[in-house]
């Protein structure tokens, strides 16, 4: 039975390596460009306390040769096309249909409805996603807070909705779409500190990496499958630290990070 | 000429008298022929004693309640079985390595004697084949009735998985995982491959119902062709040969759950030997219970008879031997090592809360099998069956007094010697337990082969052909002088 | 893991005892230090541990039955009781024989926690590696991979793990946190449901939140950033925790002072046996080889009187 | 963009509805099985900029566990307040916080609190609405001379002792109360009498030697988070010398149990003690002052050993170490001032201390607040017995009672609760439905510490003076509870309306009341918002220090201590223990409290009689035996623990234990010690002699496993290496001794 086991897990193995060892590309800061220089790295090492062990926690590669980390070799699902983690989630049925297509979406495109998007950045609703644990849902007086000041679409049913809760002064009953375990602990500002503001990638790439392209739903529903293989194949990659591509450095693996 | 049949219940006066000597047989009497074995063996299945359909009620209410219990245990979780932060294993662990333990026997009589051409295992090794696969699956219930979250057992397996997690191949308790489950399949393989030639002769033997279905289904198209016969012997050999390397490396596993901890009393080199050995010998004691109860219930008089059954008891005897020298040579190390914290554990195994429970399983284990070292005992059915079933009792205490008293009194004197009684839920499952395996047993007996037809007929085969050698040299005389020095 | 590197070398991929192992500590090893001699038993920090990581309170029955979940329990021994034990064995050798009517050298405080081993005897047994040492020296328990098979605590020399015998979370059954009991509950720290084990986790909830930031900030967490629950509360200061990386912190600094090597399983003190009084300390258990995390440094009599 | 200006206030009114559905939202309350959330989204509806989901707050407050005022921290995240830490800034806690305080935690959040105030119906309660209430209290008081109303309290100070002041003169009453059950009040009359200020600032860090009289100060005297902090740098010593404490007394304490020397003393004997150790002092070549030593020359050593039972060698020992050592500290306590002769006890070892000089060196003149309308009105036990005999006496018609539990604590031989019947009225402001709350017509429920403001003062400041602030941390769980302060004002308003209309809350008028005195309070030019800001976020506002007054001189005085009558038929001493957690019993409800091992014995959940074990062999005992402690007054039957920390004299029994109400972690948990203590009264105070009981124990037959985390083993090592012990020689006493 174990040599059953074995030669049927092996070869399982084989199978998605060969399959899947091509696919690894198009994700967040996959690649380390060569020739950076070490300057960022040194002034870097002379913002914290002491810098002794820096370089060997970001792994900070240097000189011409420095490149990514190409010694991983190709593993189980690590190499997965992130196509693997495509799930649509359940229809989400929320007390208004919030179109974000409408809020978010590109002000060159015209949406099927013939409106185009106002392309307003999705931190400026979901204002706590840079510096807490969650995004935060916007309280009711953001929303109110521009619509007063547009008549156009007050009669609307959906923002006539809006101003009777407004008016009931309760708090709209918003469901959660992205929705993790318990035990489960995402932190939202680390990623949005490293990948927008760090490395400076448009927030559409960030955000849509695990929420999909938003600005093209109405009601947002979940793509991806937010489990936890989807997390640790982006963890285990070598991701560019900053813009400079002078560090790499993958994500902590360690199960305490988001178990505790 | 009838040999006269023992009965299960004797006149009370000659309980202890033992057999006497003019009853003396040999391990099959050369007057059975192969017509004889294969009725006796068809009309046992059809037509047990009474008693066998409550054994059957019995063990379906001993299953019921093992059942209740872990259903509650289930749902109000773990702590209703009276286990503490201390005492964090307890009687199911004890009594996996029990489980384990009664399945080895079987492989050591079908397998090992196998190998060795003990003719007299070919009435008793079926059904100890049986009883290897059942108390493994009973043993791996166990397993899963102690985790904290059964339902998240297939966590151990290492199967593909999303997460890209693997379970933790430095564990022993995967390494169990792995050797009870491979031995268990094994088992089952060789079981069923020993019973091809037999349920071909059921299916040629009864002509309706689903059970004619059944033989012919799991015949598997058995005509007795030599080519068939030829490659039957070869799997089988080579079977048995694997099956043993598996007896032994998977106690010696189960061992390894506790010899590779550092806690004092687990952390002893000789445990393998001393788990395979114990198992065999607890196992064997299961044997002559079970041969007692089937000989009886399903009338295998002629078959599992007295000279199975003292071969049966010596050999137990002789285990018992092996088992209690390793016992003693266990403290004899622990007690000359330089480790204080297994002597303590030591002394406190023999002065502690546990010490009634030590005294006793040593009187069990090691004092009681002299019994089976009296010649007029070794075919006393009902001193057997009492003293089969002490043995068993002597070695349930010795699997729960290497678990618990480490876990009351191992390194850290802060959480020594809680006492910690198991509550009735862990009494109810290992009661549920016995409940299980004889419930498997008794349907098994009933529907397939007991006892192995076509091994008996070679058996049948060769005494005939001895009584025929003994005519043609002696002339004339009795068959049984001339067989007697075969002993 | 995976099928690669399980066929590398799978034990390679294993955070284990860092001195001579694979994999060394990345940037950090948290690690604590405990002076009995200032420790008061006063319970502080055990009630703050109940208050920071969502403790079960069991009960009397419960706790009569060894089932409460305190992951910092404070020992309270009697270096008098003859009755009880063997002579005490002193670290100079003598023995200890002393009070036979009175406890009069008063008693002996012991904070008893998980001692982050660096070779951890629960780690390697753990059958679905529920419990693992992470990259910074901790000795992790997951709680949603444990399926509850108690090896670990059988193996542990401390019995510093605790189990869920029970559905402690939930009302319908045990209802530990009644409403609104419940709101007190910290949302950082997993709720444990029946069937897991749990135990000290040196408050990496609090540990994480400084890390992550530093990483923000792309320096290490500088020392007294971060104080565990238990330090906190600490009304004597007795406890001390830290990074043992950072030779800045009071972590560290104490630990090479006490001469306590992490990395030995005996340490080589005796030249100081004239200046016994600073060099107190010790870890418990450490012939053992789980080269525990903390160190306990000795407490102190006054012979004079 | 509308963006309201939220301060602190508002936030927490606002939370209400935004934070209703947050409160549930980051529980953790799911399941590890399915993880699915029971709660639909983050709303931070009406939250303020500060406070974002996921993300603490911290803010200061003050904890009312007990009376020491320590400063605490609130760990406050989507409006719950999940932690609380103390505060650096205070210098009476340093930024720690015991258990006792932690557990104010669940005081908050706990599940047994009043919701309603509720009206006496026959046997049943009615729950009625604030308005109501307040409409029945005003009826009630029409009726009756200002006299014949009462308000028993606790300590009270700060600003809610200002209104309470009030509003006893407003009803023209003179009958305020400050009563606590356990409470060091012969200590205060004591220090007073011998140093000129009822609790002087103690320096233990800087002694080098300390002999404690049963003072338990790490465990529950006084302010033991401040000494525990001092005891730690005692220990370590300011150059390397490590402080030496010596403990007398006949129970272990928690200190006794952190003492070099444990020295067991037959109860009621300290003075006797801490006479004896002037003489030995003089005869050692001390130079104790004439009128000490006149005093002390009767009790020589042989003497001393008789009376007191503690060996030569010991006292000869701590003899030499006071010699040896200055400065020192001679601090005493409950097991010193608890018998009939205990004023007597207290002047005994205070004069040790001026014998030893240490007055003026490890002790100081405290600070004063410079407002004595808010300073702290402490409480004492002889309160409860006026107040008894006043309405035993009928003279009492309406009685409020606030912040004390006087039918649970009482002894019996008070008859307190019978008494209490011949209250027509009586209000009682509580959190439980405790024992009084039981006898109450009308209970009126308390904001818990979290959702209250106010101010206090603290007895014992440690370093200048001192006024906390108390802060909401929450908002209130229950809409109809209200705070102290809040109660008070509501009534005051039925009697001074024009005075105090102006108030909308008690949060209005303290804030009111700190403004006004902006400048005394060191708030300098700071505009009134500023100050009060500055105020609220610091948690405390230290008062420029004046320079401190010099303690007394000793006035000596001959002393006489009743030798103790050998009893028959009440052989034992009964040592009622105060235990750091359960204190008067007001905290049983609380969970963690009973959770968290009693240090010494390590028991939970439970009451427990210590008992020696010679006793123990005497009287035929082992550990789990429940036997009848009997007194003349009354008998409990608790379960034997065999402790070699007690003198074979005494037994003990802990304090607050054993509720017949109050919740459900509360009630029927232990035996009340408070039913067995006898009517004895130190002769100079007039309070109730705690230790003076003298008791007869028998056993039950009756047994029971004892309830510990001691394991079976009882604290034995097995010869491991797991507690280790070191011996110093530091001090050598060679040539003294």
């Amino acid at each position: 039975m174990i040599r059953y086991f074995l030669s049927l897990t092996v070869l399982l193995a084989g199978l998605f390596a060969a399959a899947t060892s091509s696919a690894d590309n198009s994700t967040i800061g996959d690649g380390v460009a060569p020739g950076a220089n070490n300057a960022a790295a040194a002034a870097a090492k002379e913002k914290g306390g002491y810098v002794a062990d820096y370089d060997d926690i970001f792994k900070v590669k240097g000189g011409p040769e420095a490149k990514p980390d190409t010694e991983i070799k190709p593993l189980m699902w690590n190499s997965v096309d992130e196509v693997f983690y495509d799930e649509l989630g359940p229809h989400v049925e929320q007390p208004i249909e919030f179109p974000h297509d409408r809020h978010a979406g590109d002000p060159n495109k015209v949406n099927p409805d013939g409106k185009t998007g106002d392309g307003i950045n999705c931190m400026y609703c979901h204002t706590y996603a840079r510096r807490s644990l969650t995004s935060g849902i916007p309280p009711l007086r953001k929303c109110i807070g521009c619509h007063q000041n547009i008549p156009s679409v007050r009669d609307t049913p959906r923002i006539e909705k809006l101003f009777e809760y407004w008016d009931a002064g309760k708090p709209i009953p918003w469901k959660k779409v992205h929705d993790l375990p318990d035990y489960v602990r995402f932190n939202h500002e680390r990623h949005i500190q490293r990948f927008i503001f760090k490395q400076e990638r448009p927030y559409k790439e960030v955000c849509g990496y695990c929420h999909g392209d938003v600005s093209s739903m109405t009601v947002a529903r979940r793509v991806k499958t937010l489990s936890m293989g989807f997390c640790v194949n982006c963890h285990k990659k070598n991701h560019a630290l900053d813009n400079t591509f002078t560090k790499a450095g993958h994500g902590p693996n360690d199960c305490f990070m988001c178990h505790k | 000429m009838k040999i006269k049949s023992d009965t299960f219940i004797r006149n009370p006066k000659d309980l202890w008298k033992g057999e006497p000597e003019h009853t003396e047989v040999r391990d099959l009497s050369p007057h059975i022929g192969f017509n004889q074995i294969t009725s006796d063996v068809v009309n046992s299945l059809e037509n047990p004693r009474p008693i066998y359909w409550w054994a059957i009620a019995i063990c379906i209410a001993m299953v019921g309640v093992g059942v209740a219990c872990e259903v509650h245990q289930y749902k109000t979780g773990l702590g209703v079985s009276n286990k503490s932060n201390t005492n964090v294993w307890g009687v199911y662990i004890a009594s996996f390595i029990f489980w384990v333990g009664v399945s080895h026997a079987g492989t050591l009589l079908s397998a090992l004697l196998h190998l060795t051409h003990s003719d007299w295992r070919k009435s008793v090794f079926r059904y100890a084949e049986a009883m290897t696969t059942f108390a493994l699956m009973t043993a791996g219930l166990f397993v899963i009735v102690h985790l904290g979250r059964l339902w998240q057992v297939y966590y151990v397996m290492p199967y593909p998985n999303e997460r890209g997690i693997w379970p933790n191949f430095q564990s022993p308790l995967v390494w169990d995982m792995f050797v009870i489950g491979t031995y268990l399949t094994c088992s089952s393989i060789f079981l069923y491959t020993g019973m091809i030639p037999d349920l071909a002769v059921f299916r040629d033997n009864i002509h309706d119902g689903w059970r004619k279905k059944l033989y012919t289904f799991l015949a598997m198209g058995w005509q007795g062709t030599d080519r068939q016969w030829r490659n039957f012997r070869v799997a089988y050999l080579t079977l048995s040969v694997y099956l043993i390397i598996l007896a032994v490396s998977g106690h010696s596993v189960v061992s390894s759950d506790f010899a590779m901890s550092q806690q004092p009393g687990w952390h002893i080199t000789s445990f393998p030997p001393y788990f395979v050995v114990g198992a065999l010998y607890s196992g064997n004691a299961a044997l002559i219970t079970v041969f007692i109860i089937l000989r009886y219930m399903f009338r295998y008089e002629e078959y599992l008879n007295m000279d199975v059954l003292r071969k049966l008891v010596r050999l137990t005897f002789a285990l018992a031997m092996i088992w209690t020298y390793l016992h003693f040579i266990e403290m004899a190390t622990v007690w000359y090592g330089h480790d204080q914290a297994a002597k303590d554990q030591l002394i406190f195994k023999a002065t502690g809360v546990y010490a009634g429970w030590w005294w006793l399983f040593n009187f069990l284990a090691v004092v009681c099998p002299w019994v089976m070292a009296f010649r007029r005992w070794q075919t006393n059915l009902p001193v057997q069956m009492v003293l089969s079933l002490l043995l068993n009792v002597g070695m349930w205490l010795e699997r729960w007094l290497i678990v618990a008293p480490t876990l009351g009194h191992s390194h850290y004197p802060w959480t020594f010697d809680f006492d910690q009684w198991p509550s009735y839920i862990q009494w109810g499952i290992l009661f549920g337990s016995f409940g299980w395996f004889g419930l498997l047993l008794l349907v098994f007996c009933k529907v397939f082969p007991a006892v192995s037809m076509y091994e008996l007929k070679e058996l049948a085969y060769a005494r005939k052909v001895e009584l025929r050698h003994a005519h043609a040299e002696e002339g004339h005389g009795r068959p049984e002088l001339a067989t007697k020095g075969a002993h | 893991m995976s099928i690669a590197n399980l066929l590398q070398n799978w034990s390679r991929y294993r955070d284990t005892h860092p001195y001579g192992g694979a994999k060394p500590h990345m940037g950090y090893k948290w690690a604590m230090a405990i002076d009995m001699d200032i420790c008061t038993g006063c319970n502080a920090c055990t009630v703050a541990c109940y208050a920071e990581n969502n403790l079960a309170v069991v009960g009397k029955e419960k706790f009569l039955n060894g089932k409460s979940m305190h992951w910092l329990r404070i020992e309270r021994y009697w270096h008098d009781s003859v009755e009880a034990g063997d002579p005490i064995e002193l670290a100079d050798g003598k023995e200890f024989k002393e009070g036979k009517q009175f406890h009069d050298q008063g008693a002996h405080f012991l904070p008893m926690m998980c001692q982050h081993c660096e070779a951890a005897p629960c780690e390697t047994v753990c059958p679905v590696g529920a419990t693992n040492h992470t990259q910074d020296g901790i000795n992790s328990q997951i709680y949603n991979r444990c399926v509850g098979s108690r090896y670990c605590n059988a193996n542990c020399p401390y019995k510093v793990r605790y189990f869920n015998w029970f559905n402690y979370q939930d009302p319908a059954t045990e209802n530990v946190w009644p409403e609104p009991l419940n709101q007190q509950l910290n949302p950082d720290v997993t709720v444990r449901s029946k069937g897991v084990m749990e135990k000290c986790t040196f408050c990496v909830q609090r540990l994480r939140a400084v890390m992550v930031d530093a990483r923000t900030e792309e320096r290490l967490v500088r020392e007294g950033e971060v104080q565990t629950a238990c330090q906190q509360a600490c009304l004597a200061g007795a406890i001390s925790f830290g990074n043992m990386l950072n030779p800045e912190s009071r972590i560290s600094k104490q630990w090479m002072q006490q001469e306590v090597n992490i990395a030995l399983d005996a340490q080589p003190k005796n030249k100081h046996v004239g200046d016994a009084v600073d060099k107190r300390g010790y870890r418990i258990l450490e012939n053992l080889r789980p080269y525990p995390s903390v160190m306990y440094l000795e407490q102190v009599r006054e012979s004079a009187v | 963009m509308i963006e309201n200006n939220f301060n602190r206030r508002d936030f927490l009114k606002v939370l209400g509805w935004g934070g209703a559905a947050v409160a549930l939202s980051a529980c953790g309350n799911t399941s590890v099985e399915d993880g699915t959330e029971f709660v639909t989204a983050h709303s931070t509806e009406g939250m303020p900029e500060y406070a974002i989901p996921g993300v603490y707050v911290h803010f200061n407050s003050t904890c009312a566990q007990c009376d020491s005022g320590c400063s605490i921290v609130g760990r406050v995240r989507e409006g719950r307040v999940l932690k609380l830490e103390g505060n650096p800034e205070s210098p009476i806690n340093k930024g720690k916080i015991c258990g006792l305080g932690q557990a104010g935690l669940q005081a908050h959040y706990n599940p047994d609190r009043i919701t309603q105030p509720m009206l006496r119906k026959g046997d049943q309660g009615e729950t009625i609405t604030w308005e109501q209430a307040l409409t029945l209290i005003n009826e009630q008081l029409g009726g009756v001379k200002g006299n014949e109303v009462a308000f028993l309290t606790g300590g009270v100070s700060g600003h809610s002792g200002v209104l309470l002041k009030n509003y006893m003169d407003a009803l023209g009453s003179a009958n305020h109360y400050a009563y606590e059950a356990v409470t060091p009040s012969v200590v205060r009359a004591a220090n007073k009498k011998s140093y000129g200020v009822e609790m002087p600032r103690l320096h233990i860090d800087k002694a080098q030697v300390v002999v404690s009289f049963g003072a338990d100060f790490l465990g529950a005297w006084v302010s033991p988070v401040n000494f525990t902090q001092q005891y730690a740098k005692f220990r370590k010593g300011p150059n390397g010398s490590r402080g030496v404490l010596i403990q007398v007394e006949s129970k272990m304490t928690l200190t006794g149990a952190n003492a070099d020397r444990w020295l067991c003393i037959r109860p009621g004997t300290e003075g006797v003690y801490a006479l004896g150790l002037i003489n030995a002092l003089g005869a050692a070549g001390f130079k104790v002052p004439s009128a000490a030593a006149a005093i002390a020359k009767d009790y020589t050593a042989e003497r001393v050993i008789q009376e007191t039972g503690i060996p030569a060698e010991h006292t000869e020992k701590v003899v030499a170490l006071l010699k040896e050592r200055t400065p020192s500290l001679v601090l005493f306590g409950s097991a010193a001032e608890g018998y009939a002769h205990g004023s007597q006890n207290a002047a005994a070892i205070t004069l040790l201390n001026h014998v030893l000089g240490n007055v003026g060196k490890t002790m100081a003149a405290p600070a004063s607040v410079p407002f004595p309308q808010i300073a702290p009105k402490v409480g004492n036990r002889h309160a409860l017995h006026a107040l008894n005999d006043k309405i035993a006496q009928g003279n009492i018609k309406v009685l409020f009672t606030y912040g004390s539990n006087p039918v649970f604590t009482s002894h019996s031989s008070l008859n307190f609760k019978e008494n209490l019947k011949k209250v027509p009225f009586k209000v009682v402001l509580s959190h439980y439905r405790d024992e009084t709350a039981m006898e109450a017509d009308l209970v009126l429920p308390l904001d818990s510490v979290m959702e209250d403001w106010g101010s206090s003062v603290p007895e014992y400041m440690a370093d200048a003076a001192q006024i906390n602030i108390q802060q909401a941390l929450s908002e209130k769980l229950y809409p109809d509870t209200r705070g102290f302060g809040d109660v008070l004002l509501a009534l005051l308003k039925q009697r001074r309306p024009t005075e105090y209309g102006q108030y909308e809350d008690f949060y209005g008028y303290l804030r009111n009341a700190m403004v006004q005195n902006k400048a005394a309070l060191g708030g300098g030019t700071a505009s009134d918002d500023m100050f009060w800001q500055k105020t609220v976020s610091h948690g405390i506002i230290k008062l420029p220090a004046k320079a401190a007054s010099a303690l007394k001189t000793p006035t000596a005085t001959k002393l006489a201590f009743a030798a103790a009558a050998a009893d028959e038929a009440y052989p034992l001493h009964l040592i009622p223990s105060t235990s750091a957690h359960m204190r008067d019993g007001r905290h049983a409800n609380i969970p963690w409290l009973q959770e968290s091992p009693d240090p010494i014995t390590t028991v939970v959940w439970d009451s427990w009689v210590e008992i020696h074990p010679a006793t123990a062999a005497k009287l035929g005992v082992v550990e789990g035996d429940v036997v009848e402690i009997a007194s003349r007054s009354g008998a409990i039957k608790v379960m034997v623990y065999v402790f070699k920390g007690i003198h074979p004299d005494a037994v003990s029994v802990p304090m607050g234990y054993g509720h017949e109400a109050m919740g459900r972690y509360a009630k029927n948990t232990g035996q009340n010690v408070f039913k067995v203590l006898d009517s004895v009264f130190d002769k100079e105070t007039g309070e109730l002699a705690l230790h003076e009981t003298r008791v007869k124990v028998t056993k039950t037959g009756q047994k029971v496993k004892i309830v510990k985390d001691e394991g079976p083993y009882g604290g034995g090592q097995a010869g491991k290496r797991i507690a280790l012990r070191k011996t110093t020689d530091k001090v050598n006493l060679s040539k003294e001794v």
